[in-house]
């Protein structure tokens, strides 16, 4: 068996490189998908620590997390799709108009 | 052997992870977290988690990431992230504060909470825990609420998307 | 649309059960023919070409030939009707003098390009002296090259009408660039 | 012989047959498409290739193909995306031959000591299996359409995957009515119980408890859905080869063979999976595992061997049947327009495969048992 360490320590690398997608990239899609990955990331050290303590709860847990991703996705990319539409380009850092 | 899938597998989702961060074009991107997303599913499989590798791959995989490549597609920005970037400073702080996070996340898996000696109780074994029919037996039985809870959280997704996308260009 | 319409499936199964019912008949056909070495069952309709052949209509239009007189000369008297009347202009003409005083002239080329022909029959039509005729019965005439649809009044003239039932009866001319390499 | 071998060339040998059996019956339909179609129209088919004048009914024409495919130039046009444009057509075949890994051919075959499950894959959730390299199979589509760098692909291969996501949750609905009848989600499992009989207490022995038969509405809502996963007629608006051009236009030679052999492993998929599911597997009607015990009273025993073979005979004689049948399907309907399919899937298919679900656990739970 592969210990639990190993899962996690893969995990925290996942969800850093993540976090560094997100906070680097200017398209919308791709820093969407890095909150994926970041997600991602999440539920395998979930499955990991649930794998150690013997129990199935963890992985009840990452199905509601894939359940909320998958809505959470469709409503992420209509609104990205309406956004588009409204300003014909894609890029975080011209989507200020509501700050402040 | 389990040890060779796990490195293997690992060093594939390590790579793909900075293949979607670092390439240009966001359908490669999108096709490289699907092989993250598939060497996840084969983790699962190895922690004994059947039932959620396949709904990894169905959900994930199968639906999530081909709306991603849908969306993709239909808007086609290739040409994003070519133009000069004006926060370009900012954005390279994100490098240290990557490290600085990966550290502390280190630090805290390290610590005496996590290395500690796993729960007296046996594991009942990855079979009897991991198997389809416990986590159906939970899921429908002491998360019978939540799991409800869900498909009103989808038909709410679905009624919001629904009301964004009828909605006319312009 | 009827109700039973609107239902698709039933349709659907109703063309599903035609489609069915033509394939298992014309597989006992096949099976009958194949397997017990009946004559007169066929499961298809095909003519299998280069082996078997319907036979061609009398008035069908084929390769052209060239009527020859009693003596073997052509009976072309190189009067330019074919060629003025072709629509393709795919006919090269050459007249010459004949050697009898009673006929006017005679071919001395007597070329078709049956890469431009377009077999509409006018030239036969024209041809006061029904030298020219499209009886042959030869179809499948090719070339490699253009020149090689180049067909010489030598040739032309060689040619013998179909048979009855539109065989025909002598072979394909083949242009020099198609012969088989020694 | 160590053990570890031993395993290792059961596997392999598992394996090795559902692999040798989905190709050779992918390479076998293009000649069965041909001559099926030509039956069925009153004509011959393909019938001139052959090796010494030997025809054999054109079953070299597959050969012939193949030779054709590799020979032909590989054209990649200037501006695609040269990666993805190689890489489609492979995930197109690969994710549709591993999908057959977990339906089973065969019953347990026991040689010696050792149980050996006829199935190249043993999974508890075999259906998800399926369902899961089905609906990957979808990303060698839009891979293709993308990477042409030609905007017919592109449209193709978003109507393919709009095609394919509305197939799949129709495919994945009706599937959870058998599920529920037969209490697993293991293929070997369901094929089992399917070997028992139909309401014993009115009709005795007599008709064996097929999925057609406990689920008929499952059955044609899966079987709808499964021909529109294979995007062939009438689903095959993706493609359209005659009018409408789809996602493989840019493609030549052996790569876009390999997208017409997905297609035609995908076929077999669905009749694999069809007959897993409905048609009994393996199962051949009164034969358990030491004979056939027919209703009225005779038995005829057999060996363990004799009876494993007849299982596998049967198995690949239903898939036959089922391939037949599909066969016919693409050769008798008319294509559905792309928004004739999508209101198809999503107004027909899919609610009535819910009403399916709901009408199956009342079923369940109201009858007397």
């Amino acid at each position: 068996m592969v210990p639990e360490p190993y899962y996690t320590a893969l995990s925290a690398i996942l969800f850093t490189i993540g976090v560094v997608g997100v906070l680097v990239r200017r398209n919308p899609l791709v820093i969407f998908m890095s909150i994926e990955l970041m997600l991602n990331a999440a539920n395998l050290a979930l499955v990991a620590f649930g794998h150690r303590a013997g129990t199935a709860d963890a992985q009840v847990l990452v199905f509601f997390v894939m359940t909320v991703a998958a809505a959470e996705v469709a409503v992420g990319l209509a609104i990205i799709v309406a956004i588009f539409r409204l300003r014909r380009r894609l890029s975080v850092d011209e989507l200020s108009i509501m700050r402040w | 052997m389990n040890h060779l899938v796990f490195f293997a597998v690992a060093v594939v989702a390590v790579v793909s992870a900075l293949g979607l961060v670092l390439r240009r074009n966001p359908i490669h991107g999108a096709l490289f977290l699907v092989v993250n997303l598939g060497c996840v599913a084969v983790l699962y499989l190895l922690l004994g988690a059947e039932f959620l590798a396949l709904a990894q791959v169905i959900i994930y995989a199968g639906a999530i990431m081909v709306l991603f490549v849908f969306a993709i597609m239909v808007l086609i920005p290739g040409k994003e992230e070519t133009g000069p970037d004006p926060l370009r400073s900012q954005r390279l702080l994100a490098l240290p504060l990557g490290a600085l996070l990966l550290f502390e996340i280190g630090l805290i898996l390290s610590s005496s909470v996590f290395v500690a000696a796993p729960p007296s109780r046996a594991p009942a074994g990855p079979a009897a825990a991991g198997g389809i029919q416990s986590v159906g037996r939970l899921l429908l039985g002491d998360y019978l609420f939540p799991f409800e809870v869900t498909s009103v959280l989808l038909l709410a997704a679905l009624v919001g998307v629904l009301a964004l996308a009828k909605r006319k260009a312009g | 649309m009827r109700f039973r319409q609107r239902f698709y499936l039933a349709e659907v199964l109703v063309g599903l059960g035609v489609t069915a019912a033509h394939f298992f008949a014309n597989l006992g056909r096949h099976t009958a023919r194949h397997v017990f070495r009946s004559k007169t069952a066929r499961g298809a309709v095909t003519v299998q070409y280069p082996e078997e052949r319907r036979p061609y209509s009398p008035r069908l239009r084929s390769l052209h030939r060239l009527v020859r007189r009693e003596d073997g000369s052509p009976r072309c008297v190189a009067c330019m009707m074919c060629e003025t009347v072709c629509p393709a202009r795919c006919i090269y003409i050459v007249a010459a003098e004949h050697p009898n005083p009673e006929i006017e002239k005679v071919p001395e080329r007597f070329d078709i390009d049956l890469g431009k022909c377009v077999f509409c029959g006018y030239c036969v039509e024209a041809c006061p002296e029904d030298a020219i005729r499209m009886d042959t019965g030869i179809l499948e005439f090719s070339s490699y090259s253009r020149r090689g649809m180049i067909y010489s009044m030598e040739t032309l003239l060689s040619l013998e009408p179909a048979g009855p039932d539109g065989t025909p009866r002598s072979p394909i001319p083949i242009p020099a660039d198609r012969a088989p390499s020694p | 012989m160590s053990p570890v071998l031993t395993d290792l060339g059961i596997a392999l040998g598992r394996v090795g047959f559902v692999m040798l059996f989905v190709l050779n019956m992918g390479g076998l339909l293009t000649w069965v498409e041909r001559k099926q179609s030509a039956v069925m129209q009153d004509r011959i088919g393909a019938n001139r290739a052959s090796i010494f004048g030997l025809r054999l009914f054109g079953l070299f024409h597959p050969l012939a193909d193949a030779i054709k495919m590799l020979t032909k130039e590989d054209f990649i046009p200037a501006r695609a995306d040269r990666a993805l444009f190689n890489l489609a057509p492979l995930v197109s075949v690969v994710f549709a031959l591993v999908a057959f890994a977990a339906i089973p051919f065969g019953d347990v075959l026991r040689v010696g000591e050792r149980e050996i499950p006829l199935q190249a894959v043993t999974l508890n959730a075999g259906i998800l299996y399926v369902f899961a390299m089905l609906s990957l199979g979808v990303y060698g589509v839009m891979m293709a359409g993308w990477a042409s760098a030609n905007n017919y692909a592109l449209l193709g291969g978003q109507r393919a995957a709009a095609l394919m996501i509305s197939a799949e949750v129709a495919i994945g609905a009706s599937i959870m009515g058998v599920a529920m009848v037969y209490g697993s989600l293991d293929m070997m499992t369901i094929v089992r119980g399917q070997g028992a009989a139909l309401l014993p207490q009115y009709l005795g022995t007599w008709i064996p408890r097929w999925g057609i038969l406990t689920q008929p509405l499952a059955f044609v809502l899966f079987l709808t859905a499964g021909i529109a996963a294979t995007k062939r007629i009438p689903f095959d608006f993706p493609e359209g080869e005659s009018e409408i051009i789809g996602y493989f236009v840019e493609y030549s030679g052996m790569k876009f063979g390999m997208f017409m052999m997905a297609d035609f492993v995908e076929t077999v998929v669905i009749a694999g999976m069809t007959t897993a599911l409905f048609l009994g597997g393996w199962q051949v009607p009164h034969l358990a595992a030491d004979g056939f015990h027919f209703p009225w009273g005779a038995s005829v025993p057999l060996s363990h061997m004799t009876v494993v073979i007849l299982q596998v005979l049967a198995f690949c004689l239903k898939v036959s049947i089922m391939c037949w049948f599909l066969m016919l399907v693409r050769w008798t309907l008319p294509r559905f327009r792309y928004d004739q399919a999508m209101r198809l899937g999503w107004l027909g298919l899919f609610p009535l495969s819910i009403l399916n679900i709901v009408l199956t656990g009342l079923l369940i739970l109201g009858w007397p048992a």
